[in-house]
């Protein structure tokens, strides 16, 4: 006997997830944006490799899986970081000086769409997040901050240690 | 099959039940203009130079997705429809890098002529000068986008002849792109049968025969109406 | 106190440019320069496209030599396929090299120095150009206006149009002249000599009335570079290059022209736009030499055609050595275009001229490719570098007047030191100035790649560098 | 579950909230959420632990209560008091509802006779506050599910749409769409397959009715889409719920479940013959979805890009099916409508709007929050009286109907909020975003604003969205950094003719009327851009301002 397993046993989980969850919308290519959503869940951002997987299991063309993944914004092809600011850029934030809140990440260097200097802080914005009662709102590692201001988040830059 | 008359520009017309205001006006002679149309493939009606005026009707209508009526009474070329497709091909014009005198369809290209036809001698509009790359990882064929004007032929051509689906749009709106498989260079792609139905039908030289030098393109689309037409009918048994 | 003087813009040369003269406390021209000061970057602009469009795109520097830059750019791709051009299409590109040889100059003498030598130097500015020429001989201007038009001709005959044809194309070229083509050239031909009977035997004697512009308007030792066939006569369109000295001995021989880079550096100064290449043995700037007609006549040992032959032999004559007169640019291009009509006949009359077999197909084959030919103002070449999708990665052009630049620099200033008188400016001086320039028949659209018509400004300026006079026409 | 069982159930839930002592009602909704609405409601729970009043004593979530800039609210049913900026230290007084105890709170108890409150009418948001979101028995309590089950014992579903038609409801989604008539269009279609969808994909920015209504009072939506089924002749519905709202995912996951098990959805409901299930189907982050080909596209698994009209999806929809498509306000219409009948809705509201509208009112005002008015209410009133008005500065527009709206001016606050009287200004309806604008707003930026928006939501699919946005946008652009001349007016009033005109769908034809709208009232603004290179509200940095302030 062998002390240790052999590799099939020990295989990703996330893989027989994904596995059910195409299984539950019986293969279809139909429940393609479902089974992004579960993928995107299960490994946090969608790479080629299986965007090239959920092709061919759910029996589409590899361009069309890229071509709907990256129609919509909530997908992302990336890695995600390990902080995510979400700026609110809804009409109600925007009035109530949002831009001064993507300013202050700007200065740090992050920029929205992309990941900071450290790779490790990555700036979103989003259209409403439907907090426009508190605007201006961001969402700082999925907790939303109601009134945020610049102050707000150079202090939490400061934490996580981004300068 | 029954017939339908309607009347076009002025002139009485007639075509069958289920054909499209495009394909009756172009039987008779009317040149509608159109990009994104190419026959044999089905329609989407993205580029919008084809829209006409149908009385009774509130908005313009894309005439490559409106089917005949009886009695209908269509206008394909008034002054405002005129002034739409000049704008609509300097938008194009202007949305990316299009630059005829080193385009190897220069002549022969859908979008210079239709520039041409409606009198763009200047763009009114900025150019946005994108950075956008030129593949020419395949044997046989390349792809510029800066000279896509995204009309999705070659999608459907890949998809509804070619039964490849090689091709698809990635991203949306401005950023919109169109891409091979996964976005790997086209050269790498396991699906391209490399049967060079896109290079034909793309309207611009977005799509070229590698080695083709400026103004050498010319591109055949005869072989699609026989191909579809051979598969309906199944012309090859028997 | 110093002054500058700043011709801009120099006129009746292709492009625009400054020149700027400086004046000494004492009221003497110190120095001057010339100035290219426009940027067009075709460098930068073909990075990331395909080298198949390269002689397209690159027909597009100069509205002039387009020819010359397809000439270049295609065997540039025929070295990136690896293949042998088949000897027809070699002909049908030598065919509208001589053409373009034709045209350019006839250009640059009827069009832009002939002003200068029938009317003279100080006549009013505002005759001095072709039409003023027609005015006072019109027989002469309309045989000018001729010879340019016969030029063309062959090239639209040739390449489909007349300016920017892009028929040369990596591996050959897109079609023959054709049969009727042909018959037309040839029919040109008598009248094209005749012409240049009269051109000739006109300029001659006008150069005898002119020894202070021919002594002291860029007249000095440089090296001359051009490119010769290997037994060293004249060649435009495929050769080795040969380098001599102003004593008239060879400095280099056999060189090969693709590996250019060898033998010449490129220099660069931050008051032009122009590089300032130089031939490295010698260093910088003290391996500085000419191109262009004057330093072909010097370079070759013979034209190889009769006539031209003939009129060779006298050229030589003219000085011991090499001639080092820049003012004799004009009857060198003169004996050039005698030299490529005798040529383009000899073209004509050989039957593979119609032959269709003209294009070698290939796939990408080398990552590098360099392609040289003799373009109207001297050598030309280009450099290109591609990855494995055959897209554009670099591109190194190096261009005729880019190669004159420092003995035009040293014409201008020895020019004014001469005829410039400060204190008492008069356009006749200025214009001395700006007909130095003009022997070069500088191209600055394909020296910098400008956009536009931007003629050339001269600007005086003391040491202090305070503007005192400005000339400047369009 | 028979209709009998149901009514049962009613009763005794009813009962046993009445017996309780007191419940407090904690608001968890996503405005009070993001004020620790979550700890506060820890707070409570422990303090009724620690009281030992459990017995008595109920502490239960809530929908939006409306007044968001309060939050987090609490309501205590005992004192019917409703408190707001509450605090975990609170707890403890909240629990006793000792009169005494409760003193601590009093300065922060909001009064329910203030115009905020009466001014409005409560139809659709009428649950929100006072039900459990997460509990089907309070929904039931509540009067739940009744409608559903009088459709389906006593009406056919001819007299469902004729109910509908009565009672002159129009989509709540925008374009105000008779509902009754596109019931009836749906329903008189021969094949057997058909479906119906509940648009929630609302993308408006500035607009969060729909997603309280689904955080509130899930039920509501999923009684209204069962009724539609039953009228419609559909088994199977489909939300389409925004991505972005993940409490609100959650609640109808929850109360799908929850209904499924009591046989109010699925197999069987109540007993009766129908069947009707609803699937979820999750948006993921593309604007354009609310625009009702693409959301049959994005259901479809496929690119969000819209397709041209006719055929209409009650002809062709879904997989080519006859397909019912409204928006989640105009489904929560549904239940109240079939209950009263279709009389007593048609009372409130004006001649050709009829019911209430529900607004999130979001901007320069005081009382920022969700609202519920009658249809026919003026602008003024809703601002001032309900929103408490501007809190500094002076008003200078309300925006209605997010990027496919216009900017209403002062002159027009008289004006009856309903689908014709907002067109007439240039405005829409919309899905019910209302955002105030005061004397620092700058109307050229809240156009480029809008542009922006349109630019990067538009699919890509028709050229004169796709490009003509980027080139209206960067205009807009321009305006604001003082680079623009005359001639870009022109161009932008081009360019918006044919956007309208010639866009494949509304996203491309309405994309230009914030511009249209800003243009016609505060042409001033934009010539002082353009002229004097200056920005009238002092927002827009300009070109020349920045250079020189680096010089």
């Amino acid at each position: 006997m062998t002390a240790s397993p052999p590799a099939a046993t020990v295989k990703d989980n996330r893989e027989k997830l994904l596995e059910r969850a195409m299984s539950r919308y019986q293969y279809s290519g139909d429940a393609l944006i479902e089974v992004l959503h579960t993928a995107q869940e299960l490994y946090g951002f969608l790479p080629p490799a299986l965007l090239k997987t959920i092709a061919h299991k759910l029996r589409l063309p590899a361009s069309r899986v890229l071509g709907v993944a990256s129609f919509y914004h909530f997908f992302s092809l990336q890695p995600k970081a390990a902080h995510t600011f979400v700026v609110c850029l809804g009409t109600a934030c925007y009035v109530a000086g949002a831009l001064g809140l993507v300013e202050a990440l700007d200065r740090s260097g992050a920029k929205p769409g992309s990941s900071g200097a450290k790779n490790d802080v990555s700036v979103q914005t989003a259209r409403c997040i439907g907090a426009c009662g508190l605007a201006p709102a961001l969402i700082y590692d999925g907790v939303v901050h109601a009134r945020a201001t610049p102050q707000l988040i150079k202090a939490e830059l400061e934490r996580i240690g981004v300068k | 099959m029954s017939v339908k008359t309607l009347e076009i520009d002025g002139r009485m017309l007639t075509g069958r039940t289920g054909e499209t205001v495009f394909a009756v006006a172009w039987d008779h002679g009317i040149q509608i203009p159109r990009l994104c149309h190419v026959g044999g493939l089905s329609d989407v009606g993205a580029c919008r130079l084809c829209l006409v005026e149908i009385e009774g009707r509130k908005r313009l209508q894309a005439s490559c997705l409106t089917l005949i009526e009886e009695g209908m009474v269509v206008k394909t070329a008034t002054p405002k429809l005129k002034s739409h497709r000049k704008l609509i091909v300097e938008l194009l014009l202007a949305e990316r890098n299009h630059v005829c005198s080193v385009c190897v369809m220069n002549g022969e290209c859908e979008l210079q002529d239709l520039a041409a036809s409606h009198g763009v001698d200047h763009v009114r509009l900025r150019y946005q000068f994108p950075s956008l790359p030129v593949d020419t990882s395949h044997e046989r064929f390349g792809i510029d986008h800066n000279r896509c004007i995204l009309c999705t032929r070659c999608v459907r051509v890949c998809d509804e002849v070619e039964g490849a689906h090689t091709w698809d749009v990635c991203g949306r709106g401005t950023a919109s792109h169109i891409i091979s498989d996964l976005g790997e260079p086209w050269g790498e792609s396991d699906t391209c049968t490399s049967c060079g139905k896109c290079v034909q039908v793309c309207p611009t030289g977005a799509l070229f025969s590698k080695g083709k030098t400026v103004a050498e393109m010319r591109k055949d689309r005869g072989f699609l109406k026989y191909i579809v037409t051979a598969r309906e009918k199944k012309q090859w048994i028997g | 106190m110093g002054e500058r003087i700043v011709i801009h813009p120099v006129t009746r040369i292709e492009g625009h440019a400054k020149i700027s003269i400086n004046v000494d406390d004492a009221g003497e021209v110190s120095s001057a320069q010339f100035h290219v000061t426009e940027f067009r970057g075709f460098e930068k602009l073909c990075e990331g496209r395909p080298f198949y469009e390269m002689p397209g795109l690159m027909s597009r520097v100069c509205g002039i030599c387009p020819v010359s830059h397809v000439l270049a750019s295609s065997k540039a791709g025929d070295r990136l396929l690896g293949v042998e051009v088949p000897s027809a299409a070699v002909k049908q590109r030598r065919l509208v090299n001589y053409a373009q040889l034709l045209q350019s100059h006839a250009l640059s003498f009827f069009h832009l120095s002939a002003p200068d030598l029938l009317l003279g130097m100080d006549s009013a500015p505002e005759k001095r150009n072709i039409f003023g020429v027609l005015e006072r001989d019109p027989d002469f201007a309309r045989r000018g206006i001729r010879l340019r038009q016969f030029g063309q001709r062959i090239i639209e005959l040739a390449g489909g149009k007349r300016i920017h044809p892009a028929w040369g194309v990596p591996g050959g070229v897109l079609h023959s002249i054709g049969a009727a083509g042909r018959d037309e050239i040839l029919t040109w031909i008598p009248e094209a000599l005749e012409s240049m009977d009269v051109a000739i035997s006109r300029l001659k004697p006008l150069l005898d009335s002119l020894p202070q512009e021919i002594e002291n308007m860029g007249n000095f030792p440089t090296l001359f570079l051009a490119t010769v066939t290997p037994e060293g006569d004249l060649e435009y369109y495929d050769g080795v290059i040969r380098i001599v000295d102003a004593e008239g001995n060879t400095v280099a021989d056999g060189l090969d022209p693709m590996r250019y880079a060898t033998f010449l550096g490129e220099a660069s100064e931050e008051w032009s736009y122009v590089k300032f290449p130089y031939y490295k043995p010698l260093g910088y700037p003290g391996g500085k030499y000419r191109v262009g007609p004057l330093a072909r006549l010097n370079v070759a040992r013979s034209a190889g055609t009769p006539r031209a032959d003939r009129e060779m032999r006298e050229f030589k004559q003219r000085s011991q050595g090499a001639v080092c007169q820049s003012f004799h640019y004009h009857l060198a291009r003169l004996i050039e275009m005698l030299h490529s009509i005798e040529r383009i006949q000899e073209l004509m009359e050989d039957p593979e001229i119609l032959s269709e077999h003209i294009r070698a197909k290939a796939m990408l084959n080398r990552l590098e490719g360099i392609g040289s030919c003799e373009a109207p103002r001297g050598t030309l070449f280009h450099h290109y570098h591609v990855d494995s999708d055959g897209l554009m990665k670099k591109a190194n052009l190096l261009i005729a007047t880019a190669q004159n630049n420092l003995a035009m620099n040293m014409a201008v200033e020895q020019t004014a030191r001469r005829f410039v008188t400060p204190r008492s400016i008069e356009e006749g001086m200025l214009n001395r100035v700006e007909a130095a320039i003009r022997c070069f028949d500088p191209c600055l659209s394909c020296s910098t790649h400008a956009i536009g018509q931007m003629p050339l400004i001269i600007e005086l300026r003391n040491h202090a560098g305070d503007l005192l006079h400005r000339l400047e026409r369009s | 579950m028979t209709f009998e069982e149901l009514c049962g159930k009613q009763t005794e839930e009813v009962e046993r909230q009445q017996a309780l002592k007191n419940r407090i009602m904690c608001c968890t909704a996503a405005g009070c959420l993001s004020c620790g609405a979550d700890g506060l409601r820890q707070a409570i729970s422990a303090e009724i632990a620690a009281q030992g009043r459990q017995a008595d004593v109920e502490l239960c979530g809530s929908g939006c209560m409306g007044m968001c800039s309060r939050g987090p609210l609490v309501l205590s049913a005992a004192c019917n008091r409703l408190y707001g900026n509450v605090a975990p230290a609170d707890a403890a007084a909240l629990v006793s509802a000792d009169p005494a105890a409760t003193e601590t709170l009093a300065d922060r108890a909001i009064d329910l006779d203030s115009p905020f409150f009466s001014k409005q009418t409560r139809i659709v948001l009428a649950n929100s506050g006072h039900v459990d979101p997460e509990k089907l028995a309070d929904y039931i309590a509540a009067g739940g599910y009744q409608s559903l089950g009088k459709a389906l014992t006593a009406m056919s579903p001819r007299d469902v749409v004729e109910e509908v038609k009565k009672s002159g409801l129009r989509g709540r989604g925008g374009a105000g769409y008779p509902t009754g008539l596109k019931w009836e269009l749906v329903m008189k279609q021969i094949p057997q397959v058909k479906y119906v969808v509940c648009n929630a994909d609302e993308g408006d920015p500035g607009a969060f009715m729909d997603r309280s209504v689904l955080e509130g009072d899930p039920h509501r939506v999923l009684e209204g889409m069962a009724i539609a089924g039953f009228a419609v002749g559909a088994q199977q519905g489909f939300i389409y719920v925004r991505g972005e709202y993940g409490l609100a995912i959650q609640r109808l996951q929850t109360a799908i479940k929850q209904a499924e098990r009591e046989h109010l959805l699925g197999a069987r409901i109540l007993d009766s013959g129908f069947q009707f299930r609803i699937d979820l189907r999750v948006g993921a982050g593309a604007f354009v979805c609310g625009e009702e080909t693409a959301l049959i596209a994005s259901i479809e698994g496929k690119r969000g890009e819209p397709r041209q009209r006719p055929p209409y999806p009650p002809e062709s929809g879904l997989w080519g099916a006859p397909t019912l498509i409204n928006n989640v306000e105009t489904f929560a219409n549904i239940p109240p409508i079939v209950q009263n009948g279709g009389d007593w809705f048609a009372s409130v509201g004006t001649a050709s709007s009829k019911g209430t509208k529900v607004f999130a009112l979001a901007g320069k005002i005081v009382n920022t929050g969700l609202i519920e008015v009658p249809m026919g209410t003026t602008l003024r009133t809703i601002l001032f009286d309900i929103g408490g008005g501007i809190p500094e500065g002076k008003f200078k527009a309300a925006q209605t109907g997010g990027p496919s709206g216009g900017c209403i001016p002062e002159q027009f606050l008289d004006t009856p909020v309903d689908y014709e009287s907002l067109v007439t200004i240039g405005s829409i309806m919309g899905s019910g975003g209302l955002i105030v604008m005061d004397d620092k707003s700058c109307m050229v930026d809240v156009a480029r604003f809008f542009m922006e928006f349109c630019m990067d939501e538009s699919c890509g699919k028709c050229i004169p969205c796709r490009a003509g946005t980027v080139q209206m946008h960067d205009i807009l652009h321009r305006m604001t950094r003082g680079d623009a001349t005359e001639d870009d007016i022109e161009m932008l009033e081009t360019l918006s003719g044919l956007l309208r005109e010639t866009s494949l769908c509304g996203l491309g034809q309405t994309a230009p009327n914030p511009v249209m709208s800003t243009l016609k009232y505060f042409r001033d603004e934009y010539e002082a851009h353009i002229r004097e290179r200056r920005c009238p509200a002092g927002l827009c940095q300009m070109e020349s301002q920045l250079e020189e302030a680096m010089a």
